[in-house]
């Protein structure tokens, strides 16, 4: 059971203070902030550690910061056996929003990915499968991003009301 | 040996050398979905077979994605949330509602009285029995039993009836709101809902007899679809499908919401009774275990639960609740549903993301069906016990 | 519509009589297409089950189109499912009948404002012939909405009139009494040529 | 029966059309009664009430499905093959039917006095999986042609058991036709009170019976063993393309089979057209009363097992053909070629 500031501390001993950054948030929950190119490493390292062994991603979302021009990817890790959690982050600019996957590390992050780029367009290099998976192939744009535009007709279907 | 000129050039004599026995033989790629009367709505399945054995499962989704989470962002308010909660996994929709309700409640510090607290419980848990019931009868259609299916039907619909009477919704409710309930129960909740445990009781034993331990039945599903435990942590597998592989994983009992802690109750975990740990059979008889141990909850609850009690508390007419970011979960009937919810102090999310467990628990699904037959893939489906609208979002 | 329907010019006592029929034989076996999308789909099941019993009216799932007569489009229909529901549509064999289950159905339902992904009313892609409102729809409001369906189907005729390939209104005059007139193709969204996407297409060519 | 027809009628082609035309109204109006029944007793099982809005409780759906199915529209895929497809319900039905030739139905009709009988029917029903078989391939779709593969492994295995236990009634009685089989079963014979049919004539009958019975609800398809349709798997198996009457007659078929077995079991195993009074209620019409009502009996058991039972895999299917049922139906065949010889 470790808290994430002792989590922050072990992650920056290992990758370095410049790639891992503690968010303490004013009132619910505190993350830490990684940049996109280690993340498969850390994501490698908190798995395997004795006394980390955070076997399981509960959850991967997007988010769109409008106002930074920034996409950001959360992390929400889980320890079966060490009762632990943790939110990792990983912010990048809007225009080149790319970053390993971790598919190889959690099987769950899978389907989590291509939620992620088909609903923000956040492109995950080594994913085995990057195709869109809730709106069709031939889908224009990403719908949950803040300035998404909806499409008039889609094959011949008006979308709007 | 007809003149092999005369057919044409393309005729020739050696056979390939991949055949064996003289016959050319090639996979068939079947589509499965999204219209089929099995697949639990409208997953599409495509199956490579060789024979009737599956060689390659790849699940398409998205032929139900309602745009929760646009909608959740859109709605400028928070309550207005509510509505298309119950629409995400419209068979358990209490137990959606309690999860964003606790979720928006940790995120704004508010704490509901007892009442509440037991209400919400007790319509939790009837909602776990309810749709564990639907999930046992379709997964029995999908062997091919249709009267256990009907049978389930006629104890759910006892449940749907004290659901009415509570918040006037057969299906979706809007109940559970943040920082209460819509309305207080009607005065004979409490006999109604005893009335039902205890005549629901002997069902669970009839339906035992009739489709459990059946001996078909047990052969159509026992080592079927083994998803064995590592697997299933992998994929984040929860609820009563990562309990069917043996590991003893209750939000409920493991990380406690609500009031949770304050019942006896028994984590029920697959034990390979029929076949191999992990198997359809395991899943199917953790649901059936774990009706009768939310039947325990709520009776604990309906003898300790207060006769009055404000049933809603006083929160502003529009929410606005601190900047910050929460990730809440709770044990829904299909396994771990997590709200990941940021604010900024407005009056609407600036983001909601519902991690849904029938979304993860699919993704699982190529890697148990390897191997197995078209026959197996319908239970194997049935046996996770997807629900698409929670899939799709 | 049928082998008969349209055929005649005018009606006599004969031809009325096999009207009755054969309408009575199409409103009393409405077997009804095994498919559900949402929410409703759940409550279709719940009306097919021991309490409200379809099967008192006649009513049976199949789940094959080509044996079914009515198709309850129970649930949301989002784009990616129409060009489906279109398909499957044009595989069930006339006399056929769509009924349009719950708001999201009927009109794109709670999703109308924002749902990017929802189409907004089934009626876009096929004709619809009873709309059965509410989120989800009672048991009783769809049985309520096979009754107005059987109503309908025994106002049908073999003589030439009505134009089935319209959408009509129906006046409910209470008991049987009804009334079925034509209205004029105002609505241009209910010509929508849909495409059919690609894959499926390959498909075909396949053999599917 | 002939006789009498003759009596009135001219001779010739007549009588033969009227003498061969019974046993096709025998089929539809049980076929008309069966389905109703069908959905009255799955009512019931389950609590509800089955078919009620035409006529007395429903007497009329039938009919009603029946007058449907004629205005429907009748598809024939693009891709099919037109003439296999439209052919196959035909020789599905003619098969059934061409089998009740050889059943006698009273003491005074039986269609044909073949003496190989039981060999003529267990030939001619061999046709139907031939007629799924072009089903399934002609639909030119791939849930039809798993089904219609199924049904070819299934019908094929099925064949062996049924034909060993009916070899073992044939020891017994020295005879193929069948109009002999009943007529050998007349009186009380055994122990004195029980009525001389063949199931009472040594234990291993009834092993045998049971046997046939499971083996012959292989062959009618029906649950657990109805994997050819198997809704909740291939959508419709072999029917799934077909609409309209062709469907029709696939599901008359269905249901003639279902008597057609039915009344070969009570033909051979109970007695046929045998009074079970001894000489109580006898003649040619209380012969036919006897044998439908038993018949039907055997039907109602095997629609008791469909909305009972789950269904069984295609290769659980097989083990229990090959692995159960053969084994079982040849050392029976053996026990009861010794009680033969003992007694």
């Amino acid at each position: 059971m470790k808290t994430t500031e002792e989590l922050h501390r072990l992650l920056s001993a290992q990758f370095g203070d410049e790639t891992c950054e503690l968010k303490p948030d004013e009132k619910v929950e505190p993350w830490i902030v990684v940049k996109p190119e280690v993340i498969r490493d850390v994501a490698k390292f908190l798995r395997d550690e004795d006394g980390l062994r955070f076997d399981c991603l509960m959850c991967l979302s997007g988010v769109h910061y409008q106002k930074e021009n920034e996409l950001g990817v959360t992390y929400h890790l889980f320890s079966t056996s060490e009762k632990h959690k943790l939110a990792l982050k990983v912010i990048m600019p809007e225009d080149n929003a790319q970053l390993p996957s971790v598919e190889q590390i959690w099987k769950t992050a899978d389907w989590y990915e291509r939620e992620a780029f088909d609903m923000f367009g956040i492109r995950f290099d080594g994913h085995p499968d990057p195709r869109r998976i809730l709106c069709p192939d031939d889908w224009e744009g990403h719908p949950l991003r803040k300035d998404y535009q909806v499409q008039e007709f889609y094959r011949g279907m008006k979308v709007e009301y | 040996m007809t003149d092999v000129k005369e057919k044409g050039p393309e005729v020739t004599l050696t056979l390939p050398a991949d055949t064996g026995n003289g016959l050319k033989t090639q996979e068939m790629i079947i589509n499965m979905g999204p219209q089929h009367p099995s697949t639990h709505g409208v997953l599409r399945m495509e199956l490579t077979l060789n024979g009737e054995i599956v060689t390659k499962a790849i699940p398409h989704i998205g032929y139900l994605h309602r745009c929760f989470e646009k909608h959740s962002e859109a709605m400028n308010d928070y309550a207005k949330v509510i509505p298309y909660v119950d629409r995400m996994d419209y068979v358990a929709a209490m137990n959606n509602e309690l999860g964003y309700a606790i979720a928006m409640e940790r995120l704004m510090d508010i704490r509901v009285n007892d009442r509440v607290e037991y209400i919400r419980v007790i319509m939790a848990e009837l909602q776990r029995v309810a749709s564990h019931l639907l999930a046992i009868g379709t997964f029995g259609l999908d062997i091919g039993a249709f009267t256990p299916f009907l049978y389930c039907f006629i104890e759910r619909e006892k449940i749907l009836d004290i659901f009415e009477k509570a918040s006037g919704a057969r299906l979706l409710y809007n109940y559970i709101w943040i920082g209460g309930l819509m309305n207080d129960v009607p005065a004979d909740f409490k006999s109604d809902t005893a009335a039902f445990v205890k005549s629901f009781r002997p069902k669970i034993k009839e339906l035992n007899d009739l489709l459990s331990m059946n001996r078909i039945f047990i052969d159509r599903t026992a080592n079927i679809g083994v998803l064995p435990e590592k697997v299933a942590i992998n994929y984040g597998v929860s609820g009563p499908s990562l309990r069917g592989s043996g590991v003893k994983w209750d939000l409920r009992r493991d990380d406690p919401y609500s009031i949770y802690d304050r019942f006896e109750f028994d984590v029920i975990v697959g034990k390979g009774e029929m076949g191999t740990l992990g198997d359809c059979w395991d899943r199917y008889i953790v649901r059936v275990w774990e009706m009768e141990e939310s039947l325990k909850i709520i009776e604990q609850a309906l003898d300790s639960m207060p006769d009055d009690g404000d049933v809603q508390e006083a929160i502003p007419k529009k929410i606005r609740p601190p900047a910050g970011e929460i990730y809440c979960r709770t044990e829904t009937p299909r396994g771990e549903l997590g709200y990941y919810i940021i604010s900024d102090k407005s009056t609407s999310p600036y983001r909601i993301k519902a991690r849904a467990p029938s979304f993860v628990n699919l993704s699982v699904l190529p890697a148990i069906s390897i191997g197995a037959m078209v026959a197996d893939m319908v239970a194997i489906i049935g046996s996770i016990d997807i629900v698409l609208g929670e899939v799709d979002r | 519509m049928g082998l008969l329907d349209k055929k005649y010019q005018d009606s006599n006592i004969i031809i009325v009589s096999l009207e009755k029929a054969l309408n009575w034989a199409r409103k009393s076996s409405l077997w009804y297409m095994q498919f559900g999308l949402a929410c409703c789909a759940i409550e279709m099941m719940a009306t097919a089950a021991s309490r409200y019993d379809f099967d008192r009216f006649g009513i049976i799932p199949r789940s094959s189109p080509r044996q079914a007569d009515v198709m309850i489009v129970a649930g949301t229909v989002t784009l990616k499912m129409a060009t489906r529901i279109k398909r499957l549509y044009e595989q069930m064999s006339e006399p056929r009948y769509v009924i349009s289950m719950g708001s999201c159905s009927n009109c794109g339902g709670p999703y109308w404002e924002h749902g990017y992904h929802v189409l907004k009313g089934v009626d876009r892609v096929v004709p619809v012939d009873v709309y059965v409102p509410g989120c989800p729809p009672r048991p009783e409001a769809l049985l309520q909405g096979f009754l107005h369906l059987q109503k309908k189907i025994m106002n049908e005729t073999l003589v030439v009139g009505i134009n089935p390939d319209k959408p009509v209104v129906i006046q409910d005059k209470g008991g049987d009494q009804i009334d079925i007139a034509n209205v004029d193709e105002t609505d241009e969204h209910k010509t929508a040529q849909i495409e059919f996407p690609q894959q499926d297409v390959k498909r075909k060519k396949e053999g599917a | 029966m002939q006789q009498f027809l003759e009596s009135f009628l001219p001779a010739g082609p007549l009588v033969v059309f009227v003498f061969s035309i019974i046993p096709l109204m025998i089929i539809l109006v049980y076929a008309l009664f069966a389905i109703w029944l069908e959905r009255k007793v799955a009512g019931h099982m389950q609590d509800r009430l089955g078919p009620m809005r035409t006529g007395w409780h429903g007497w009329a759906q039938t009919i009603a499905d029946l007058l449907k199915m004629i205005q429907k529209e009748d598809i024939v895929p693009a891709k099919a093959d037109r003439f296999l497809f439209k052919l196959a319900p035909f020789i599905a039905f003619a098969a059934s039917y061409g089998a009740f030739v050889a059943i006698p139905l009273s003491s005074g009709y039986i269609g044909s006095m073949i003496d190989v009988g039981v060999f003529y029917i267990v030939a001619i029903t061999s046709l139907l999986s031939v007629s799924i078989i072009m089903a399934g391939w002609a639909s030119n779709n791939k849930w039809s042609l798993l089904g219609a593969m199924r049904t070819a492994a299934q019908t094929v295995s099925y064949e062996v058991p049924t034909v060993v236990t009916i070899l073992s009634v044939i020891i017994v009685t020295g005879t193929l036709n069948l109009m002999e089989v009943t007529e050998m079963q007349t009186g009380n014979a055994f122990l004195g009170f029980l009525p001389s049919w063949l199931i009472f004539h040594s234990p291993f009958m009834v092993i045998a019976f049971g046997l046939f019975f499971i083996a012959t609800l292989a062959e009618a398809h029906r649950v657990p063993f109805d994997l050819p349709e198997s809704e909740s798997e291939l959508v419709g198996g072999y029917q799934t393309e077909y609409s309209g009457m062709r469907w029709g007659l696939f599901m008359l078929t269905e249901y003639a089979d279902m008597l057609l077995l039915s009344l070969v079991g009570v033909t051979l195993f109970f007695g046929g057209w045998n009074s079970p009074f001894g000489s109580f209620m006898e003649g040619p019409l209380w012969g036919a009363f006897w044998m439908l009502l038993k018949g039907m009996i055997l039907v109602f058991v095997m629609m008791w097992l469909r909305w009972t039972l789950p269904r069984l895999r295609v290769d659980q299917l097989m083990n229990l053909c090959w692995k159960y049922l053969i084994p079982l139906s040849f050392v029976n065949l053996v026990l009861i070629a010794l009680w033969e010889m003992i007694f």
